[in-house]
């Protein structure tokens, strides 16, 4: 069993460099503080809870239906936080000619419909997805989001990193991120580049990196960021969770690139 | 003179190979039994058995009654290292330990609680004559040593233990006459406290040492009988070819 | 000229050779110097004693290092007795029939068994079963059973190479069995014996699959080394680095130098297992 | 000591080794033995030959479909690529080291050898993505070098060090009197080496190519590292391809147990486990084949 | 009679220890040279030295010139496996290959290009004695033979391929005098064609077949002669010691 101060957070990879640096941070307020951080995705911290391997799952969804209904069968209470808001971030290789597009587009080709640059822009290159893996939250949104099924022949990266660097050399790659990849993208000196987003044709395109579209929920891929605690293991997280709302902790999750709405 | 090891209606057979037949023998006390025949007769064979050296082999089948003197060498009550404990052996091919010359000698002695210091190794490798030659190299592997050398190292080896019974199979086999002359000088000296059976090639050997002789062809015993008489008045007429084969 | 057959084709067969022993020794010379140039700038004392910060962008690997050789020592607790035990019966006790040439050709086998396969067991055994949730100790125990079939037929092969006559020599004089083991077979047979076990264990500390379920953790921010919680290791650390983290690129001298220290970690076990091979040869002579 | 007490000590370690021998073996036996009632509960849901000849692999989707064929085909692509680099290399390594290399090479050339097999999978996968794949990218005018190829070379080099120091081992072993005998005959030393030092040896090798093929097959970082994962149907060695260990490594720590996807990854690892059952029972044959000769 | 293998002024050590000391000898052509001496003098190491079977072990130093008529034997550019072929040998402790006992003959005829069908493997045996024995036990690995079984094996693997030296050390060894009289007898029968150079512990073996004998005493050559000489009319003290069969 655990030690009484020690913690176990597991789940979402959106959230985990977030997570270590409010952890790192809230050690050196309070020293007895014992924490083991993981990724591995948000389906994996929920898992952790049913399984009884963590004591809070990041998650960059809410619980399923199917999941809420496992809780409750096991005798497991949870509570719920949200604790910031995370816009995913569609990204193409910086010279790919393309700026935006509209979320029907995107669909088709991470269904694997259109499978060519050509169909949208000058570029004659066929498209490779990078897509993360089965578990993580992201990509269940996403998925949910736009309704469909991905292409098989979409890469399942580990970690939003590691799209990020694929996309980076790969002149005909696309993929997606937390909003938290790329906040420094959008000033620095753009290896990447960020695609505007419009939910049809004829709307206006907006960027993840923009506060305004954000705060008034205007952004297609936007959700909220979850933690979900063990109502066993309250007592325990509650001093972290407190930190996390307190201005330094949001202002640290500010500065990672995601937002709070309140 | 008491019979010391004796066999009773031994069969030994490798798989469906049968190696020994029926085979009665028995060894007395304060005697030397030479056991001779050509080769692949068998007599390393019935040597080994006596130590319960086939119990390695899963595939040898053994039967028959193997004495010592009450004690059944094969009853499984009676643990194996208290018999090989008493009855030593030295095997046809030397096979000293992959360790150093003195090692060999005084692992032995350590393990069956002997006194086992610099003077009894040199002691024992005196007897078997090797002191001299490898008094500089005591720290050496065994295995570099010369044919011969190697083997009066085993020699050495089992004579430390002084058991009661010393088994040897061809000791001399690599060895000049000069120091096989010393060896047997050992074994004659030896025999005044213990029994001793030795496998020869060489009749002279059996001859000068022997006080028992037995011939054993084809997995069985064809004659045994005082040396003098088996020499000299062969009963069995392959006794007789054998023999005269080598004066012929 | 009689000769001149034989030492044209003795020389096109020795080249062959040659060139894939060069080969060979050119892939190690690209993974170090890759692995040393890079990383070399990283290294230093405060590297390897300081724990990371700022979201392991900056610090160290102080946290991993302390993972990685207390899982090393549990694996070794469990598997050496253990292992070389199982090898022993199986080679000097165990009647050699049907049934033990079945369970050496299991072993054998379970040596080609992928390392995941261990995590899965692990986290169905240790994890779950016994209890033990995602610890240091759940993912030692994993370690440990996954070196065991690797130590068992190192071991035993190094047994099979004692010819019988050494045996027979040891009990001849009234050794017991034990003895003839203990005393002969294995000593002789120890530098293969070691060889197997350093290799194991150095394959052990730089495993990743098998912790993935077991017990890694992404960040800690204490190593407290206990049994029961979750722990940094360097082969996950490196994983997480390079593919996990937020800035990949940022964190990259990092990576290599948790690489490096991975690396000389795993050689210093090595150096230490080869200076035991080499004393005992040294004695042996 | 007493001699009562060297016999307790005997009939106790006897005791002891055959307890912590069957100990172990339970335990082992215990991995097939979760394989197998995992497997089955999946084939409680989905029939074996779906499962078997499936083209596709999609547990997540909205219909599920669990088939595994291009999860097979990518772990036989990457492992064969893998073997035919290291087969080779490691037995003539092995035997210029054996055989040829002279004492002070072979005194470099051995630790060496151990230090290769020493760097951990993880470390070559990281190099995979940061040296070998932009490599291989740029050389076949590809925007990604993750893929079968890259996996492949990274295997072969994690597969080579240890053929090479089991083989070696074993051409090593070979008692100097065969190779005497041999020469005695007037064999050179090439023809000694192929027909009696290396037939002496062959357990050994089958042994270290077994261990080799075990250790490409069962590799998972580097795979999931390197190869860039995608699950579709492989085609060739430029396809980026998701092995079976893989597959588990990605999809394990998400699935809810006792589900139909957790039991998949079971399946999995049983065709898995069965996989190098085949190849090793082929060595054991070998390597039985031969045994005869070296027993007594 | 012409000089058909030869060494001068042989020097060999193993680390520091000198083994063979300014050696020169000479082995004609058609004769049979025995090689006595006691027990660690030297004899096989002499013996090895010839066909180069010291090149296994790092730590022997060898200086001197050993020819085979007028070709260097560790002439750099003449391979040594043709040298192997040319001189045969037979180890002093029987070296069968761990294989079948029709393997252990076919093997290296095969690898010589010689004929190697089933009829030339029996009639190697045949000429070793013991065809008989085995015939029926072909493909039983060769380690299981008995100790003379194997010795005889070994001469058969040598002769079988009728090289043009043949190097014995103990052929007879573990032999019993039935066996080693047929030996003998081949070996007798192959001078005519061949050149024959054996250790032999046996005074009696060494005067029956060797035409000369050459006498080592602690690394040295001490006397050398046709073998009635030697025996009859020692020169040197110690070779008469040696003959007598006393010593130190
Ligand atoms: N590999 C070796 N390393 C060190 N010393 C050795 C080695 N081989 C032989 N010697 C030593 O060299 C000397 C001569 O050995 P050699 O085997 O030539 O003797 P030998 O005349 O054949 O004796 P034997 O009749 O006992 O076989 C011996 O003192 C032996 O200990
Ligand atoms: N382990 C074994 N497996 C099968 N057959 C064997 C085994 N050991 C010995 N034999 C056979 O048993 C017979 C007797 O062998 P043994 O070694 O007793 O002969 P020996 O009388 O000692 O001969 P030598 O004088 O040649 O040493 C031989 O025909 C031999 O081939
Ligand atoms: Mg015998
Ligand atoms: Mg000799
Ligand atoms: O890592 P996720 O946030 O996509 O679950």
């Amino acid at each position: 069993g655990n030690r009484d101060n020690s913690i176990k957070m597991k789940g979402s990879d959106t959230e985990v460099n977030l997570a270590v640096n409010l952890a790192e941070k809230f050690a050196a307020i309070d020293p007895a503080f014992n924490i083991a951080i993981s990724g591995g995705g948000s389906g994996l911290g929920i898992t952790s809870l049913l399984n009884g391997q963590a004591d809070i799952a990041n998650s960059s969804r809410p619980l399923s239906e199917e999941e809420i209904q496992q809780f409750k069968n096991k005798g497991i209470a949870l509570r719920t936080i949200v604790f910031a808001e995370d816009a995913t971030a569609f990204v193409v290789h910086r010279d790919l000619p393309l700026e935006e597009i509209d979320v029907l587009t995107l669909g088709k080709i991470l269904k694997g419909e259109i499978r060519n640059w050509s169909e949208l822009t000058t570029t004659h290159l066929p498209i490779n997805i990078y897509g993360r893996q089965s578990s993580s939250g992201t990509h269940s949104f996403v998925k949910k989001k736009l309704n469909i099924e991905f292409s098989t022949a979409a890469k399942e990266m580990t970690g939003n990193a590691q799209i990020l660097e694929g996309v980076k050399a790969d002149k005909s790659g696309i993929g997606y991120v937390g909003a938290g990849y790329v906040a420094h993208e959008a000033n620095a000196n753009q290896s990447v580049k960020i695609l505007k987003i419009k939910e049809s044709e004829t709307e206006i395109a907006r960027s993840p990196t923009d506060p305004e579209s954000i705060n008034h929920r205007l952004y297609f891929f936007q959700r909220p960021l979850y933690q979900f605690v063990i109502e066993k293991s309250w007592h325990k997280v509650k001093p972290l969770v407190d930190f996390e709302r307190s201005p330094q902790g949001k202002q640290l999750i500010e500065a990672h690139g995601y937002y709070i709405i309140e | 003179m008491r019979t010391k090891l004796s066999a009773e209606s031994l069969n030994l057979s490798f798989g469906t190979k049968q190696v020994l037949k029926s085979i009665n023998v028995s060894f007395n006390e304060h005697e030397i039994t030479a056991l001779i025949g050509p080769s692949g007769c068998g007599k390393s064979t019935l040597l080994r058995s006596f130590n319960r050296m086939h119990d390695l082999f899963s595939y040898a089948h053994i039967d028959g009654k193997l004495k010592l003197e009450e004690l059944d060498l094969y009853d499984k009550t009676v643990p194996v290292t208290e018999i090989r404990k008493r009855i030593g052996m030295v095997f046809q091919k030397a096979n000293p330990f992959p360790k150093s010359i003195y090692e060999n000698i005084a692992y032995g002695l350590r393990i069956n609680n002997l006194p086992h210091g610099k003077d009894v190794v040199e002691k024992a490798l005196r007897e078997a004559f090797l002191w001299e030659e490898v008094k500089d190299d005591l720290k050496m592997p065994a295995t570099r040593l010369s044919g011969g050398q190697q083997q009066r190292l085993c020699i050495a080896r089992a004579v430390a233990l002084r058991p009661e019974v010393i088994l040897m199979d061809e000791p001399c086999s690599a060895l000049d006459p000069v120091s096989t002359l010393k060896i047997e000088e050992l074994i004659t000296h030896l025999k005044e406290k213990y029994t001793i059976v030795i496998v020869t090639h060489n009749m002279q050997q059996a001859q000068r040492i022997a006080d028992k002789t037995v011939f054993m062809y084809l997995g069985e015993i064809k004659e045994e009988g005082a040396t003098q008489d088996i020499f000299n008045f062969p009963k069995n007429e392959v006794t007789a070819n054998y023999i005269k084969g080598q004066f012929g | 000229m009689r000769y001149k057959t034989p030492k044209i084709a003795s020389i096109i067969e020795w080249s062959t050779l040659l060139l894939s022993t060069c080969l060979v020794c050119f892939f190690l010379l690209v993974v170090l110097w890759e692995i040393i140039s890079k990383g070399a700038s990283k290294l230093s004392w405060e590297f390897v004693f300081s724990v990371p910060t700022d979201g392991m962008t900056k610090g160290g690997v102080f946290t991993p290092v302390i993972g990685t050789v207390l899982l090393t020592m549990i694996t070794a607790l469990f598997s050496i007795p253990f292992g070389v035990s199982c090898a022993i019966y199986l080679n000097e006790y165990a009647e050699n029939n049907w049934l033990t040439r079945t369970i050496r050709a299991s072993i054998r086998n379970l040596s080609g068994v992928p390392s995941i396969i261990y995590g899965l067991f692990g986290l169905a055994l240790f994890v779950q079963a016994l209890q033990f949730g995602t610890s240091m100790l759940a993912a030692g125990l994993t370690l440990g059973l996954l070196s065991l079939p690797y130590i068992i037929t190192t071991t035993e092969e190094a047994l099979v190479r004692i010819p019988n006559s050494t045996r027979e020599a040891a009990l001849a004089i009234g050794a017991t069995k034990f003895e003839t083991i203990k005393d002969v077979v294995v000593p002789s047979a120890m530098p293969g014996i070691l060889t197997g076990v350093v290799l194991t264990l150095s394959r052990a500390a730089g495993e990743t699959a098998p912790i993935l379920f077991t017990g890694a953790a992404f960040y800690i921010n204490r190593s407290t080394g206990y049994l029961n919680e979750e722990f940094m290791a360097l082969p996950y650390h490196l994983y997480m680095l390079s593919t996990q983290h937020q800035s990949i690129e940022e964190v990259r001298p990092i990576a290599y130098g948790t690489a490096l220290v991975l690396v000389i970690v795993v050689f210093l076990m090595n150096l230490t297992a080869f200076y035991f091979r080499y004393k005992y040869r040294k004695n042996e002579n | 000591m007493r001699y009562k007490t060297r016999i307790s000590l005997d009939n106790l370690f006897k005791i002891v080794f055959k307890a912590t021998g069957l100990l172990v073996l339970a335990l082992l036996g215990g991995i097939f033995l979760m394989l197998i009632y995992n497997s089955f509960s999946f084939f409680l849901d989905v029939r074996p030959l779906d499962f078997i000849t499936g083209m596709e692999w999609n547990p997540t989707g909205k219909t599920p479909k669990y088939g595994m064929l291009p999860l097979i085909l990518s772990t036989t692509l990457v492992t064969l690529g893998a073997m035919v680099i290291a087969i080779p290399l490691g037995i003539g390594t092995a035997a210029f080291i054996a055989e040829y290399a002279s004492p002070r090479l072979k005194n470099i050339l051995k630790p060496a050898i151990e230090m290769l097999a020493a760097i951990p999978s993880v470390v070559i996968g990281f190099l995979g993505i940061v040296v070998l794949s932009p490599r291989i990218a740029d050389m076949a005018d590809l925007s990604n070098g993750l893929n079968a190829l890259n996996g492949a070379i990274l295997l072969a080099i994690m597969a080579l060090p240890t053929i090479i120091t089991v083989a070696e081992d074993a051409i090593h072993a070979v008692p100097n009197t065969y190779k005497e005998a041999s020469y005695g005959v007037g064999a050179t030393k090439w023809q000694t080496l192929r027909k009696v030092v290396i037939p002496a040896a062959f357990p050994g090798i089958i042994a270290a190519i077994m261990l080799g093929v075990g250790r490409a097959i069962g590799e998972t970082m580097t795979v999931l590292m390197a190869t860039g994962n995608a699950s579709m149907f492989p085609t060739g060695m430029f396809d980026a391809v998701k092995t079976m260990t893989a597959t588990i490594a990605i999809e394990m720590g998400e699935v809810p147990y006792q589900t139909t996807h957790y039991y998949a990854l079971y399946a999995i690892a049983t065709v898995l486990f069965f996989m190098t059952l085949i190849a090793n029972m082929l060595g054991e044959y070998f390597i039985n084949k031969f045994r005869k000769y070296h027993a007594v």
